[in-house]
């Protein structure tokens, strides 16, 4: 693999002069992609399941394949795979069928302060209205969730967990499955959040054995406006669905209905066809480039980012120990946006702000950190441009002292 | 357009099934296998039972509403698997369903009539209601097998 | 306007001889569209709100201007335009917030057997839940919603009224309008489905004074996967939110949270990007066409195909004083399946199914029908190969008997 | 890259404000008109009052935390408007939102420090911060006029 000729694949990459550092909020989308799509929006362009001509055949088949393809991805079924509008929605989609179902006063529910705002508030919210607890991971200093933490807050009370599988603020990869281990054993459920997993590590559920994972197409070189909740078999049958409507239904009566089995009844309405039919062709992409090389690639730049960032004084780096490509920080005495600014200027595209991680914000004592993200298509010529932006941000912002 | 494609798929011998169902009409006896399957996408409506006797299927009735093809199979279905040792009842299964969906099977092995749904492999949005029945009755064999000596609870 | 050089924005009339007569399905998407959705993906591809340089914030840009379009389209506040993954998403959106928050025992809701199964199941979930009263309008004998038969069923009791502006198994318009009226008189709530509406006619939410309306980008040129859930303004404002997380919060606290205003406290997570900007180049174009055409075509070729469908024997047509171009008929002694095969191998595109709605096919005494329904880039030709198939379905099942 | 933008953006008298906010600080006083504001997106939060006497702005204070151009705008905001009758106030709000946005603007309407804003325009990402304190303002503003002898609740 050679990073020069994959940004052939990113038309921005060959097009303009940005450094895209903004991965873990979306990353780019390849032409393999992007030309699935206009197969799908131009020569089909029609509706799936229930037309008996041609096109609508062939579109179900893309669309069908897709769940394939995502189902091989997380080794598991076929019917194990929702499709969904992104991370937020699957995780919504666990808490509010399941966790309705099963939570009960005086339950606990665990999450952690290191969360996404779509892994924890679903709960929060369930949380509230079951009149359960809400029970925090207890960080270590590095801000990291901990396997000998976790089992400081994990009891007979625990009913589920929600936790993510790679940090989007700080890239800690959390020791999941020792957790999902743990858990079980106290008969908990255990929901991984992998909108920054998915993208950048290969992933077995059977092997982690978690029983439901969420992640997002657009981070992983799909659209946006799909997602995929993965659930046990087992759970996804026992749940009632959240949408009513078209395509989900068996039998409709008057004053009843019956519903088609998962993951159908969870898929209300026309489908995300162009979407899912997109994350299909992603996952073909990230196959052809292969998740060790992804891997090897966000090592080798978060390695020479650090190294680089640790030679400039007046700059805070929260995550020094962080397991993936991205890096949270502040240059001293200069607020995140003013900051980003200068980024943007250099035409180096950066994230400024809570990164939805409020809670950990707190814990770091900051309203905002300015986030670095990489992925397979950046280069050490990307960081080299990202280090002299935060030279010319000091020094823009150290001559009005 | 031609139609030597459409002929292939309604067979004179479809419609005849279709408009004569043979084994049509359920039984009350419990010790008959029944299942009961939907296609809720297009209506498709079907209920078959079987009696086995010494890994033998000796009975089979089916009924139901739905398309020439869904229907017809069921029909043709019965007949074919009518008196059959349950293993090889389990292999014209697997050898229709290969059949149908235009997979190498074996020419040889005696289907009786439901060779004529080859045809149906040419026309791959029409493959559930043609595999509806065969469905039917692999689930129903599945029931056998798991609890050789039931009384069907439905 | 002209109906040949509009077939040339799409690419399968162009290159194909198909016979597109699902549009109350899907509808084809133009090149405008596809251009449009394009650009977002290679040229922009990023994330909207938070990104600080200037690709995310063009890409905010066109997001947001694609709700500013929706508002000019429905003539209603930019923030009273909610995206959804749907029609049938935005439906649920309203029972599972509004309805489980107003809805009491013994309260009644009105709907019809004329719905889509997306218009009804969710508040049949909601009475469930609630112990209220579900209440249909009687159709009168041609299958229709009157304003009389609406006011045999309004009472004080009603609560909320969730009805079809456009049936999409009858082609029917519904006298929303009054509808409304005699219902704000006794205070109830009114959620009209515009799926069929918004491609085909003009709606103007003022002037109905509708609380809430829903449509899909789908059926009127945009992608799969983007809707708009309309809503009056202080009417999402006291709704809570149904999913939690990212994008959506003001202020997250570890046991609370706050939430922005609407319409952004409905969307949860990155939005559907791609799927707005697609349908703001779809309004666009359909406003570039034009209603009056669009009305003008409809009426054209639903006259055309009722006047030749009329001399053939043997059929039977379930709404021949449609008010569309949508036409249910049955070939007799003919399912409809084995019709619609016929009508695939004469490349004439039609469905043949319960078209989500059980309730009226028990009404019509029928288990599916065939349904053809045309758009404003349909001919008078498409129309003579439709009923040359249907010729030809009837001579070759009638060469059985 | 050119640096001039950044230049117009980030002025002396800006960065001045930033360090050394005037009218920093909230009252207790109950006749007060309180705006609290924020902008969830990027954390910016900002607490005006104002106390408008005989139709003139005799009172005005901020506290808040923000990015540079958030806080000194708050800071400038309430030297510009600070003895201001209310109706000029709100041509300056209105001139000045123009401005920012890169619209046609009075040149010659006193806004006082105001106008090192100019720049803004082109930046738009940051036209929020730059109008978070003249929109507190304005809201405050609507307070005075919907309830001209209140005693704020906040
Ligand atoms: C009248 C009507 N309502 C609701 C829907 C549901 O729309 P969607 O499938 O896009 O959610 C449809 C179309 O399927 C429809 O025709
Ligand atoms: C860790 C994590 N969880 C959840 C999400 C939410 O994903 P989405 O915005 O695609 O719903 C994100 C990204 O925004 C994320 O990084």
């Amino acid at each position: 693999m050679d990073v020069h000729s994959i940004r052939k694949d990113f038309y921005i990459l060959v097009n303009s002069d940005l450094v895209y550092l903004d991965n873990a909020a979306s990353s780019l989308k390849p032409k393999p992609v992007i030309d699935m799509i206009n197969f799908y929006n131009e020569r089909l362009g029609v509706n799936v399941h229930r037309g008996v001509y041609r096109l609508s055949h062939e579109a179900t088949e893309l669309y069908e394949g897709a769940r394939e393809k995502v189902a091989k991805l997380l080794n598991c079924r076929f019917e194990e795979v929702v499709f969904t509008r992104g991370t937020s929605s699957a995780l919504n989609l666990v808490a509010s069928s399941l966790g309705m179902q099963i939570i009960e006063l005086g339950d606990e529910i665990i999450t952690s302060e290191l969360e996404h705002h779509s892994s924890m508030l679903p709960w929060q919210n369930v949380a509230r209205k079951k009149n359960a607890k809400l029970v925090f991971v207890p960080l270590d200093e590095d801000k990291r969730i901990t396997v000998e933490n976790f089992k400081k807050v994990l009891s007979d009370k625990t009913k589920v967990v929600a936790l993510n599988y790679i940090s989007n603020a700080m890239g800690y990869i959390t020791p999941i499955k020792e957790i999902i281990r743990l858990a079980h054993e106290k008969g908990a459920i255990v929901i991984v959040d992998s909108a920054q997993a998915a993208p950048h590590m290969p992933i077995d559920v059977k092997d982690l054995d978690c029983d439901f994972l969420a992640f997002s197409g657009h981070k992983m070189c799909g659209p946006t406006g799909i997602g995929v909740l993965y659930g046990k078999h087992h759970l996804l049958q026992t749940m009632e669905p959240v949408e009513f409507g078209g395509d989900m239904i068996d039998t409709v009566e008057l004053s009843c209905a019956t519903f088609k089995e998962t993951p159908y009844k969870f898929e209300t309405g026309t489908p995300i066809i162009g979407g899912a039919i997109g994350l299909g062709a992603a996952i073909d992409y990230i196959n052809s480039i292969g998740y060790d090389f992804i891997m090897q690639q966000d090592n080798i730049l978060r390695d020479y980012m650090l190294q680089e960032m640790k030679n400039i004084n007046g700059i805070t780096i929260y995550n020094p120990k962080t397991d993936t490509g991205i890096v949270s920080f502040n240059i001293d005495g200069v607020h995140p946006h003013d900051a980003a600014t200068v980024f943007d200027q250099e035409n180096v595209a950066i994230r400024a702000g809570h990164h939805c991680a409020q809670p950990l914000m707190r814990c770091l004592n900051q309203v905002a950190t300015i986030r670095a993200s990489t992925y397979f298509y950046n280069t050490k010529e990307d960081i080299d441009r990202f280090i002299q932006a935060i030279h010319k941000a000091k020094a823009f912002f150290d001559s009005f002292i | 357009m031609a139609y030597g494609n459409l002929e292939t798929l309604y067979r004179q011998v479809i419609m005849d099934h279709y408009k004569n169902p043979r084994n049509k009409g359920l039984k009350g006896d419990e010790s008959f296998y029944t299942v009961h399957i939907k296609n809720p996408t297009c209506g498709d409506d079907l209920t078959i039972q079987i009696k086995v006797e010494d890994g033998r299927i000796t009975e089979i009735y089916q009924d139901g509403v739905g398309c020439s093809i869904s229907m017809s199979s069921a029909s043709v279905m019965s007949e074919t698997v009518k008196g059959m040792k349950i293993e090889d009842a389990i292999k014209v299964i697997d050898n229709y369903v290969h059949m149908v969906k235009g997979e190498a099977f074996d020419e040889n092995l005696d289907m009786g009539d439901a060779i004529v749904y080859q045809g149906v492999s040419q026309f791959p949005q029409r493959f559930k209601c043609a595999t509806i029945a065969w469905n039917a009755l692999s689930k129903a064999i599945e029931k056998h097998l798991n609890c050789p000596y039931h009384k069907d609870e439905e």
